[in-house]
């Protein structure tokens, strides 16, 4: 059965610095948690903390609903995946896998059957006599999740583990993580600052920035309603844009973008109202922009922001192309390519018009900083 | 907490040894050395406390004269195992395969493997008017009599270079080797001819490397006892070499200590200097290998 | 081709010389000792007098070899015992000493630590020569005092093994911080997240991870120790180490190419033992392919 | 037991060891080679510890004793004096008795000269004749007190006169200095130990240089035309005794060595290898053919006359020698 | 007038290994031109011999139809920006700039005036007395850059410069390093085993694999017509499904996949023809494929490859989303995640059905391997 984890106002201090800063949550048994946010946030002092590696400056730690801060960190059924995995260079895999079971004082014997089953599990039976520098990257991956997992621990903690592997690995193994997690069915506490992997992988996201937790939510929540310009910026890309609030009517605001265009958004902020004159920060997505040929005879998509502008650059990623125009006040606006339809094939330096509707921009108090 | 106390208790465990050997063998027996420098001998057995063994020291012109030609030949061999050691160090960290390295730093070693005393009868052994040298260069008829090549001070640089120069290299290779290679090619690439490459980036980044080097080269010079000894001529006189004789062939301690006080605050005077000059510091360089 | 290596032919060939003519200079003075360790004939120079192993196997004066020399062989002895006590010794202070400048934060750490490399500057002689002193005024006021004789306080062997202790702990306590800084900590802590504690993850994780270092360190330490003379020689009392047995041979009796023989005996030993170090510390070597991803 | 003697190389060496050893079963013998001045400086450093005999020179125990205080008075009962050269024995024990007490007894004598390869340097024959600018570069001296004390004498003074007087004796020490600075050039090397000097004299670079008889005796055999001159001014005579040190633990075990090695056939065996003569009744007789004969070629009856004995230091003689050795060494020749 | 740059034939050996094999291209001036491979392909091997620090095994180099073997690398004006940068760390920003006029022996007054100018060019006015490790990564990697222009190079090579850098800021920096090639007018010759960073930004890339250029073309051409498996993986996400030959009619080809699915492709080889039984390798992209619940009425839409499953996981990732779709035979087939219309919605575990047209389906001999 696996358990739950729960942060109750977790502090971490250092020296006069707060790297964590009042962080509560709690991880159902058996689901996929993330922790999203840029580097320097707190999230490695956070996992630190629950490993037993750090004591919180203020907070409770609960396992199972059992505060658990006063354990020594080796007597935590917590086991974590560093960063840079941390496998013991000077022992096999097969040792590597072992270690834990050995502190446990397991015989010989159920080790050597354990360890052989948890490769198996993994995909990768018979490397146990393979030594660490003679696995791919994915491979040490795999074994350093294994080496955890061996010890059925309640909660696996996994600090930027794809960080190390390249591109095109890293896609693999996003997939594979997830798929290893439903085969295990541990809690999975996931740190990383690719919103990409925490969107693919969690069941739920929290987004953290300078030691606090901005949202929590799943990946559809903070993709599609972001609580603060911080997370509205930093999950998926966007148009941000500073501009100043010109009117208001409930959640729909009239505002003019600093460089003079003037648009309709939509107010996402819910606990503080936008006053006339308020510096705001516009976010657009790519992807809910229109982009058409200015000689095509306009149409009505219902929706109000329309400018007109030429086509600054293409930048060509296959089924990602983005376009930027450069609209006639000099702002530069980048929408995903039309990539069929009466707008495709579009080419540098052609007159277009962007449209967007006025739910689809989101606008904060101008107070985060961008991204 | 119990992590403050067992912290706690770590750090005294750790400290005691440390205490124990730096005060036991290093702090108290130099507050010795100069307390026992302040003792002025009166009549045999009977000492008073004063300065006169520093004063003796100062007023005679021979140990003046020495302790200056020590450091004066110390900072020219120093000088010396730099320029003769740059070379071979790059080489080893830069030029050489990666394959070959430890071989040739292993090679560097070889001095290290036999005592002082093995690398000076070498040197009298080649060296000697009946020796392999002056007999080789006879056979090949570059000379027409055999050549004294021993017992000059040119003989104790070319000894004191020897004894020292791995002393030398191993920092500066160990430094060179943290350097990237790209630095180097960025430095040709961006129009660098191989001097600018080597005065602008290569001895810039090898700084702390040259300096720790040559502190310890320094230090290891003025020290040395054997090979200016048995190499040095008939003039060469090493001021350590009078410090052993206050001890051992004049039984005098209390001038001895005196000496000795003198030349560790005259070398540490002279890395002080150095340090100053080139912006490092000691526990940095030294310590940085 | 190497952008640190000239590229004009003439210039790498220069180069190349200088650098072989370098080593001929490292090599030389010892070979020459070396050389001279067969000479038939009582003296260590020219003229070529043909070949012996008398200076190893003779048994008899005056041609008596150095497998025959007691009192050199007892010089051995005590340079041996003297070696391996210092060496042990010295890594082992060196250990917690690195343990205790990298791991612990204490006020006036950056000033003790100056203390720590400081012997490493001090020349011999004065080390020597302070150790002989303190030690001396201590025996000699427990004497006047106590009337308590301390012989070991009086120069002999472990005054000799005190005062290489006082700077090679210097030296062997650098050669292993470098490698504990080079420890990931997270190393340690996932030993410790697996259930490992304290004393266990020590034993499996932190030493196995010095070993190389732990080995250096005792090696050079035993090198040093093996050739000092600057501080041995102001310690040394009635059992004398090698080099002080040599010396006194050299300075106060005739010498005869049995000393070249010992000579060529250490420099072969010793040489044997620095090659044992580099194999022993070899890291497995890895493929290009995998050390990229680390 | 272990016998820990501090003694010149050569006086003990491995065949007498093992003579003694197997008539003394229980004891082990253990050598610490020295010269006159580390021998005091040892024993000053153990505070008389260390070592249970040494054999330094018998002029310079009194003052090192007085100084350091680092010797026990000898037990003469347990001593055989009867085989000892009542000269020897006299003139040791009336310069080391302090308070009635005697401190040393006399083992080995010999003197200082100059050893000459009499085929390239014919007419040397006094200390000085060392700066003949004829031998210019080919001669060697030891800067020691033996090359003071026999410079001053061949410069017409008496040293041993001046020691009484310490500011007679600088004033000496100084007309020697600046003879011998002058004479710098002249010098090839200054030796240090034996090994320089058979090396230097065998292969021909140095025609002659101030030694032991006993060295030249020993080169001798390898080279008959090395022989020992006894200068004309005077050879400097010494003699090496046995003094216990202060803290010595094998007491019983020194005076069985003292009674061992002064026994005749002993005797003969030390003095074939030291080529220095012991004291004990007859001991030039006793030597070994050759050694004998090499003794009698360099010593005419007028020679052993003028042996110039050495006289008991006294404090402060040390320094002033010390100092002008130092001044001799440093300065640059002319 | 900016250069160009051409090699011809160039290989390089190291020992028995033919790190560049037989390399030919030629960059007109002013244009950037992308060189795209995986890891170890020897991409920096052949960008190390454009600049000199290698010397070609055989082949030329020109650079405005001159050959350069001869010159030394600091003759030539090929400047490069490393992997890592290589800024000097004991300089300080206009030393580091200023180092290489200082080399061509100019005045201190002129080369005051150029650093300042072109600091502010890359919009960084007033650094120039920062040291190197002040500045943020994005900065060094302008530093590094300006480092080079100041000096007015023919061709500037750049070897993976964004490599370093964070997620985000890679980014923002893609778009900025082509906006800077536009400013300067310079030859850029650019090496990535980024995909998204060579299609972005280039004029044309090349695609190399085993030291060897697969094929050489504009971004859209490799993304739309790959001329080999190996490009046909690498570039842009596909589905790779490995299949025998069946039946061939001119380029339309009947295969069954070894999962046993029987579909119909295009062959896409130009060289070579395929043969009954052959083994092949096909590729379909993601977005090629359409996704419909199975309850939904057929649609003809043209597409002969028809396919039912179970969706197996939904990968969200905001527009990015993928769908992981099972067939009956245990096939994986990924597909973008319809965000709108009638399959907008598609949950976990819903039966679907999957399409594509028969010219989605690349085909090639499968000899190239998995990439
Ligand atoms: N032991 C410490 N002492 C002082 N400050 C620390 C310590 N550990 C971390 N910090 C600081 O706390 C902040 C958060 O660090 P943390 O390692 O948790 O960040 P992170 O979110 O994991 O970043 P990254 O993505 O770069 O790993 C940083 O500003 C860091 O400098
Ligand atoms: N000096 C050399 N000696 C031997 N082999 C080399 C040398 N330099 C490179 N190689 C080999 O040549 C191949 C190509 O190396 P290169 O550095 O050009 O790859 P790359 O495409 O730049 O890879 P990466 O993306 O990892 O930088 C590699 O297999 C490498 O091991
Ligand atoms: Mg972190
Ligand atoms: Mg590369």
């Amino acid at each position: 059965m696996p358990s739950d984890l729960a942060c109750q106002d977790v502090s971490k201090r250092f020296g006069r610095f707060l790297a964590v800063d009042g962080v509560s949550f709690s991880v159902p048994g058996g689901s996929f948690f993330s922790i999203l946010g840029p580097s320097g946030c707190g999230k490695t002092t956070l996992m630190r903390m629950i490993a037993g590696f750090e004591e919180p400056s203020g907070g409770d730690i609960l396992i199972d609903g059992r505060s658990v801060v006063d354990t020594p960190p080796n007597r935590r059924n917590v086991k974590m995946v560093f960063q840079h995995l941390a496998l013991f260079p000077m022992m096999n895999v097969g040792e590597n896998i072992a270690y834990g079971l050995r502190c446990r004082g397991m015989g010989r014997e159920e080790i050597r059957r354990r360890v052989t089953a948890v490769l198996d599990r993994i995909g990768l039976p018979g490397v146990a006599e393979k030594q660490i520098h003679q696995l791919s990257g994915g491979q040490k991956q795999r074994i350093a999740i294994a080496r955890c997992m061996v010890l059925e621990p309640d909660v696996l903690l996994l600090d930027e583990p794809l960080g190390a592997l390249d591109l095109k690995l890293r896609e693999r193994m996003k997939i594979e993580l997830k798929l290893l997690q439903h085969q295990f069915t541990t809690t999975f506490l996931y740190i990383t600052h690719d919103q990409s992997e925490a969107l693919v992988m969690s069941d739920r996201v929290a987004v953290m920035n300078h030691g606090r937790f901005e949202q929590i939510g799943t990946p559809q929540e903070l993709y599609h309603a972001p609580a603060t310009a911080f997370v509205a910026g930093f999950v998926g890309d966007s148009n941000r844009w500073d501009a100043a609030v010109v009117r208001t009517d409930g959640d729909r605001i009239a505002f003019a973008t600093t460089s003079g265009e003037g648009m309709i958004g939509h107010w996402a902020e819910r606990s503080r109202r936008p006053a006339i004159g308020d510096r705001i920060a516009v976010f657009v997505r790519p992807e809910a922009i229109e982009v058409r040929r200015s000689s095509a005879e306009p149409v009505d998509g219902g929706e109000v922001n329309r400018l007109s502008g030429t086509v600054e650059s293409i930048l060509f990623n296959g089924a990602a192309s983005r376009l930027l125009v450069r609209t006639a006040n000099g702002q530069i606006v980048e929408a995903d390519l039309p990539q069929s339809g009466a707008a495709a094939g579009i080419a540098q330096g052609e007159a277009v018009e962007v449209a967007w509707p006025a739910e689809r921009a989101r606008c904060f108090l101008a107070e985060g900083r961008a991204p | 907490m119990r992590t403050r106390d067992a912290d706690r208790l770590a750090l005294f465990l750790l400290l005691t040894p440390f205490v124990l050997w730096i005060g036991l063998l290093i702090v108290l027996p130099h507050v010795g050395v100069v307390l026992l420098s302040l003792r002025e001998k009166i009549a045999p057995r009977v000492f008073e406390y004063g300065l006169g063994n520093y004063v003796a020291f100062l007023k005679e012109p021979i140990y003046l004269n020495t302790l200056l030609r020590t450091a004066v030949m110390s900072l020219l061999v120093t000088a010396l195992a730099l320029l003769v050691a740059f070379p071979v160090a790059f080489y080893i960290a830069k030029v050489a395969r990666a394959r070959s390295r430890a071989a040739l730093l292993l090679l560097c070693l070889v001095p290290l493997w036999v005592s002082d005393l093995v690398r000076a009868f070498g040197w009298i052994v080649l060296l000697r008017e009946t020796g392999i040298v002056s007999g080789a260069l006879q056979a090949l008829g570059l000379v027409a009599g055999p050549v004294e090549l021993l017992y000059n001070d040119a003989t104790v640089v070319v000894g004191l270079v020897y004894t020292v120069v791995l002393f030398m290299i191993v920092p500066l290779v160990s430094t060179l080797d943290g350097m990237d290679d790209s630095l180097i090619e960025a430095g040709f690439n961006l129009g660098g001819s191989r001097l600018t490459v080597l005065r602008r980036i290569v001895v810039p980044y090898a700084m702390p490397g040259i300096v720790s080097g040559s502190i310890i080269v320094f230090m290891l010079t003025a020290g040395s006892y054997l090979t200016p000894v048995l190499l040095g001529g008939k003039t060469s006189m090493w001021f350590t070499e009078q410090i052993y004789d206050q001890f051992i062939t004049r039984f005098n301690w209390e001038s001895g200590a005196a000496f000795g006080v003198s030349l560790l605050i005259f070398t540490s005077l002279v890395v002080w200097i150095g340090l100053r000059l080139t912006g490092q510091q000691l526990a940095t360089t030294v310590a940085r290998r | 081709m190497n952008a640190a290596e000239p590229r004009s032919a003439l210039l790498r060939v220069c180069y190349g010389g200088y650098v072989v003519l370098f080593f001929v200079y490292l090599v030389a003075p010892l070979a020459a000792a070396g050389v001279f360790a067969f000479h038939d004939s009582e003296f260590a120079a020219l003229p070529w007098r043909g070949f012996t192993l008398d200076w190893f196997f003779g048994t008899a004066e005056p041609r008596l070899g150095m497998f025959h020399d007691r009192r050199l062989l007892v010089g051995l002895a005590n340079s041996l015992v003297v070696g391996l006590i210092v060496a042990t010794a010295a890594t082992a202070i060196g250990t917690t000493n690195a343990f205790l400048f990298e791991r612990k934060d204490f006020p006036g750490k950056r000033i003790l630590f100056v203390l720590m490399v400081i012997p490493l500057v001090i020349p011999g002689v004065i080390l020597g020569i302070s150790i002989l002193v303190f030690a001396s005024s201590i025996a000699n006021a427990l004497e006047d005092r106590l009337d308590l004789e301390l012989t070991f306080l009086r120069p002999g062997l472990v005054l000799v093994v005190l005062g290489q202790l006082s700077f090679l702990t210097t030296i062997t306590t650098l050669v292993v911080a470098a490698r504990l800084r080079k420890l990931d900590g997270a190393l340690e802590e996932a030993a410790l997240n697996l259930g490992a504690g304290r004393a266990r993850v020590l034993a499996t994780v932190t030493l196995p991870f010095l070993r190389p270092a732990l080995v250096a360190g005792f090696l050079v330490a035993f090198l040093v120790s093996f050739e000092n003379f600057n501080t041995t020689l102001m310690l040394v009392g009635s059992d004398a180490p090698l080099t002080i047995t040599m010396y006194d041979r050299m300075v106060k009796g005739g010498s005869t190419p049995v000393l070249n023989a010992v000579s060529l005996f250490l420099i072969l030993g010793s040489g044997l033992l620095a090659l044992a170090s580099i194999l022993l510390q070899r890291e497995p070597t890895r493929p290009a392919a995998t050390t990229n991803e680390a | 037991e272990t016998l820990r003697l501090l003694t010149w190389g050569g006086y003990a060496s491995d065949e007498v060891i093992k003579a003694f050893e197997k008539e003394y079963s229980d004891i082990k013998v253990e050598v610490t080679l020295s010269n006159n001045e580390e021998m005091i400086a040892k024993l000053r450093a153990t505070g008389g510890s260390g070592f249970d005999l040494a054999q330094p020179g018998f002029n310079r125990i009194k003052a090192a004793h007085v100084e350091f205080d680092i010797y026990k008075p000898l037990d003469l009962s347990k001593i055989e004096t009867g085989r000892f050269d009542p000269i020897m024995l006299n003139r040791v024990v009336a310069s080391t008795s302090i308070d009635g007490k005697v401190y040393a007894v006399p083992h080995l004598w010999g003197t200082s000269g100059i050893m000459v390869d009499k085929t390239k340097a014919p007419d040397l024959k006094d200390w000085l004749d060392l700066c003949d600018p004829k031998y210019k570069g080919r001669t060697s001296m030891r800067l020691a007190r033996t090359i003071l004390v026999g410079s001053a004498f061949a410069m017409g003074e008496d040293p041993y006169a001046a020691y009484g007087d310490l500011k007679k004796y600088q004033e000496i020490m100084s007309k020697v200095a600046d003879r011998l600075i002058a004479c710098k050039d002249n010098v090839k090397a200054y030796w240090r130990g034996g090994d320089d000097l058979s090396a230097m004299m065998l292969s021909g670079e140095a025609v002659a240089s101030d030694t032991w008889d006993s060295t030249t005796f020993k080169i001798f055999a390898q080279n008959k035309n090395i022989v020992y001159v006894p200068p004309k001014s005077g050879a400097v005579g010494w003699i090496d005794s046995f003094a216990l040190p202060k803290k010595g633990r094998a007491d019983d075990a020194a005076y069985k060595w003292i009674n061992f090695v002064t026994r005749p056939e002993i005797a003969a065996l030390m003095g074939a290898k030291t080529g220095a003569v012991t004291a004990v009744k007859g001991g030039i007789d006793v030597m070994p053919a050759d050694k004998k004969e090499a003794i009698k070629a360099a010593f005419t009856d007028a020679d052993i006359a003028n042996i110039k004995w050495a006289a008991v230091i006294q404090p402060g003689v040390e320094d002033i020698e010390g100092k002008t050795l130092e001044r001799i060494k440093a300065a640059t020749a002319k």
